[in-house]
């Protein structure tokens, strides 16, 4: 175990280069939580489009992600990915993190459209609106901002697990820490930096995740 | 002249799995006609006026709106629903808009008129149910009497020739119903034709041209309301005004 | 951790045994075997050697590169017999034999490339393997580094399409491009020193292993092992 | 992308190691996960105690556990155990995924005690018995049976966590898969081969967590 | 011959938070005493039951049980809960256990006896309670009225001297309350000091040697049963026992 006085020096001297990790672990991360929430709105769609086709793939696709640890994924999709066409790295990262995060957002969103009250449909349809257009005008708004929390909980684990792009060669926290503790020898002081990244980054969202939350608690009364 | 025929139903069936819920409905509505539907829950009350808008699909039989029969599989039930306005027992309004833009969504959405032409009709109606102070608040802001006139004024917007309305006051406080029942009169005096579900045997009275009363998926009765109430023909309608009065 | 104190003051983590470790992603220096993962090549033949000459039971331990000086300064392992290259910077943590091989890191990249030497390399994109020296070699040169867990993993990345080069092993990248991944070297960089990493507070154990070591290298043996895997002597230092 | 008949071949060639692979992956999950159970239970117990400094020091085994990567939990734990004392590989291993698995299960433990009904810890009082003797007896053995669900779920995530134990030369699936895929120089082949190990296991261990989700909400009727 | 005091209450007081629940209770139950404790919801009835059983702390005042001051942080509360049975509304059986295992419990683990005797205690007193029949079933496979007698028998293992009833018939079915109140009759009569919070008027008429009545935490009334109901003192008393008997 490293003392608190090398800890803390460590910790200011890589101050530069850990920010600038940090901030390319926040791209990632909210990259692939906006990729993956129109790729979940996509497959939520077809879950409950009461089309069986697209119901079978869409429960496919969700069971391929649940069914495999991420890590597995982000690299077939990595090396499977730069196969078919080749798009920058970041891209790559995010795309495989983004098909992750899809599935488990897929999930939330068919969770809160179809926990919006049946008679908003019918209203809209009542009112000559098409199925699409009340979709689209009444019920997302509504099941978007009834899935902002778990979306914000969702954001949350996808950082953490952004930590797994390291493997894939991006110079997020984790990778920074790892490889600047390795290059010094010094591998538990450099894991205790990125911990306290992470602490802090986590404890920030969980607040804002949480009053989220209650805002949202109190305006629906 | 004889009055023009806004709805005609004719032997309509409709059954959910092994349940039969509608049996050989016939029934006609006239122009400006206010007809009450009545009968115990379950009878299928709900069911037809749900036909009557295709939001229920039904099994057989005809449904003629205006003079022209709707295929649901053929026509564009979007654009028949325009003539239709509905009313729902849980007002239903969009509670993520404001009362204005919940009554302006379907003309500028559907019909594309102007959003500010469409802004100062829905004024006008809020005008028309006492609330035109309301125009910028959310739902959630509202009494359920309130919420109902809204809802009332949101189908209007789309200038329906019918107006069905499935139980508008059994969701509310009963201090609440009269205001609700007031704006219903108004509209059945401007010569709207309506179809009413209601267990408010008053307004019935008062305000129906006819009562229908179905039991158990049929037709047993219907009359004008002196008729009806006063010397109901069947037993069954006598027993139901019987319970029902005493309550 | 407590290890076990011998006679003459070595310490081993099990009694009778020598535990070596190696990544077995470093072909043909260390691989596993498809049947039982257990690992071999040239850095296996060598720690196996230098048990038999201790007098030991090898027992080889398969942990990535990177982990590997951090399980030897913990005492996961007695020793690394795992391609490590000498540098200052290891030396102050780690205690080094002498070297057991001589070697290089080379310029590899896809075959259409410019990139010639390492003049070429400035603001290109270099993939290493994590902890290793290659990436200080690479720091000389871009700033543009991208980390790998294995040097293969680095140069199937740069087989698929991904980076402008990879730095490793000459050997290592020669033997990948034989294996067909579509990778061609270039530049041989520097000549570089092999050696077996131990823990610095083992000093009678270095003593004994640089003792094998040089019977190893006077017997032949080490000789047979590489003649067996590289058709060439490279545990002679080149001129 | 592979052809499907050398996938195929390289499947059947490889079952023996990749099923000793699977074993030590199952081994590695169970133990953890028996570890973190016991684990759980303490800092639940400890979180519903009232008593302040027991509560905050279960709320910070949380919060640090829920605030950082697993795979920087798993760095520091595997590193840092081995400076105290040294236990064997799988231990230690078994050990920093029990630690991550403990708080969530603590969390799943804590909300199944909370959930049993406050009358039954008056009962096994107004007979005369203890809170520990209640606690025992009474509260646990019916909060442990609500747990089982959510246990299961946790089995499962646990499986795919232990993963990145990997990365602390366990050669469970994904080890072995990253292995054999470099030294064949053939990454691609193995990595959906192990995809296709974890789909088979996920999918059995979903199966049965359902059923006894279905069981235990009949005999709870 | 002096009856003995089981139970003296002086001066009890309690409250949770700003809620003054419990004032200044004087109560004193004799040896074979039933007293029925009657009053609205939330004058605190089941507060000064919990208290007799120490779930719950009081705030000022003394309990006296048997002749011995208790005092909660020095006694062994768990000792004194062994002499004081007690009956909850929702009967609280420990759902994972029999029948058989549910009364054997407390016995067993408490007081050390031998398994073989509590169990052969245990269907003696299922017998009474009328229930030899269900020792093997599970909680969950009893009627209301059957899962309350297993919580009297329950209690009664522990050989207690005095027992607490809270409402113990008003989470039941109307037609699964007379098993219930036989059975309490029954203990009754056998000579069992109870303190019985219950809303059956005619079992507190009937069984009751004296009834207390609480209003807003306070005792307002006490007398026997005759006095009580023909001829209630107080104004509040009777405000309480006519709406009381309305319904
Ligand atoms: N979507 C549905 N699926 C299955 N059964 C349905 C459905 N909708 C209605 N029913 C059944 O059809 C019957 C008639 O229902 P309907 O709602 O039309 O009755 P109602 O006369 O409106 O009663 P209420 O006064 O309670 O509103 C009932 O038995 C009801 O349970
Ligand atoms: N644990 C508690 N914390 C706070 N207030 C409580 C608590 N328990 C009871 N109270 C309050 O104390 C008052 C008396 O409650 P108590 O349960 O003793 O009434 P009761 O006479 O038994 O009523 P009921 O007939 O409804 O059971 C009530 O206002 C109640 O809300
Ligand atoms: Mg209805
Ligand atoms: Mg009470």
């Amino acid at each position: 175990m490293p003392s608190f006085s090398h800890f803390f020096e460590v910790l200011i001297d890589t101050k530069d280069v850990f920010l600038k990790a940090m901030l390319l672990t926040l791209e990632l991360t909210v990259v692939s939580i906006l990729i993956g929430i129109v790729i979940g709105l996509f497959f939520a769609l077809m879950k409950i489009s009461k089309i069986k086709v697209l119901e079978l793939i869409s429960d496919v696709y969700v069971f391929l992600v649940r069914g495999t640890p991420l890590i597995v994924q982000i690299f077939i999709l990595y090396f499977g990915l730069s196969g078919i066409f080749l798009i920058p790295d970041f891209w790559a990262a995010s795309l495989a993190l983004a098909l992750h995060n899809g599935a488990y957002i897929s999930e939330i969103l068919r969770g809160t459209i179809q926990g919006v009250d049946k008679g908003q449909m019918e209203a809209g349809r009542s009112l000559g609106m098409t199925k699409v257009l009340t979709l689209r005008r009444i019920i997302l708004p509504q099941a978007f901002r009834r899935a902002l929390p778990p979306l914000g909980n969702q954001f949350i684990i996808g950082l953490k697990d952004s930590s797994l792009a390291a493997f894939i060669s991006m110079n997020e926290l984790f990778n920074v820490a790892t490889t600047l503790g390795s290059n010094n020898f010094d591998e538990m002081t450099y894991l205790l930096i990125v911990a306290v990244y992470y602490l802090v980054l986590v404890a920030l969202l969980t607040f804002i995740v949480n009053r989220l939350e209650k805002k949202l608690a109190i305006s629906d009364r | 002249m004889e009055a023009k025929e806004m709805i005609k139903v004719n032997q309509l069936n409709k059954s959910f799995g092994e349940l039969h819920v509608l049996k050989n409905i016939d029934m006609t509505v006239y122009e400006s006609d206010v007809v009450c539907l009545i009968g115990s829950s379950g009878s299928g009350k709900s069911t037809l006026l749900r036909c009557l808008n295709f939001l229920e699909r039904k099994d057989s039989g005809s449904i003629i709106i205006e003079g022209k029969e709707v295929d649901p599989s053929n026509d564009d039930l979007n654009k028949i629903r325009e003539k239709v306005g509905m009313v729902f027992q849980h007002f239903n309004l969009f509670p993520h808009k404001t009362v204005l833009e919940n009554i302006i969504e379907a003309p500028v959405m559907v019909k594309g008129v102007d959003k500010k032409v469409a802004t100062s009709k829905a004024k006008e109606l809020l005008e028309k149910v006492g609330l035109e102070d309301k125009a910028d608040v959310f739902p959630n802001k509202l009494s359920g009497g309130q919420k109902q006139r809204v809802a009332i004024a949101r189908a209007l917007a789309m200038e329906p020739d019918i107006m069905l309305f499935d139980e508008p006051t059994s969701a509310l406080d009963p201090e609440l119903v009269g205001e609700v029942l007031t704006t219903m009169k108004e509209l059945a005096n401007e010569g709207m034709t309506m179809v009413v579900v209601t267990h408010e045997m008053g307004f019935a009275r008062e305000v129906a041209d006819w009562i229908v009363y179905m039991n158990d998926g049929e037709i047993i009765e219907r009359g004008d309301p002196e008729q009806f109430f006063e010397h109901p023909k069947e037993e069954r309608t006598q027993e139901f005004l019987k319970t029902t009065m005493l309550k | 951790a407590e290890k076990e104190k011998l006679a003459d003051g070595s310490e081993l983590i099990h009694k009778g045994q020598f535990v070596f470790a190696a990544s077995g992603e470093f072909k043909p220096f260390s691989f596993v075997n498809n049947e039982d993962l257990s690992m071999s090549g040239f850095d296996i033949e060598v720690g196996e050697a230098i048990a038999k000459e201790l007098g030991l039971e090898p027992v080889q331990k398969r942990i990535k590169f990177k982990g590997i000086v951090e399980g030897v300064k913990t005492g996961r392992a007695d020793v690394a017999v795992a391609s490590h290259t000498i540098n200052p910077q290891r030396s102050k943590h780690v205690s080094f034999s002498t070297p057991y091989y001589y070697s290089g890191p080379q310029i590899f990249t896809r075959p259409e490339s410019e990139i010639e030497t390492v003049d070429d390399l400035a603001g290109k994109e270099v993939a290493v393997a994590k902890g290793s020296t290659y990436s200080d070699t690479a720091s000389k040169y871009t700033d543009n580094i991208k980390t790998y867990d294995s040097d293969i993993t680095a140069l199937q990345a740069l087989n698929s399409g991904r980076h402008d080069a990879v730095i490793t092993d000459f050997v290592t990248g020669k033997n990948a491009a034989k294996e067909g991944f579509k990778i061609e070297g270039r530049q041989l960089i520097e000549r570089s020193e092999q050696a077996i990493v131990l823990p610095q507070d083992n000093p009678n154990l270095l003593k004994r292993v640089n003792e094998a070591l040089e019977n190893l290298r006077e017997d032949g043996t080490l000789t047979k092992i590489s003649m067996k895997y590289f058709g060439e002597d490279i545990t002679k230092k080149p001129e």
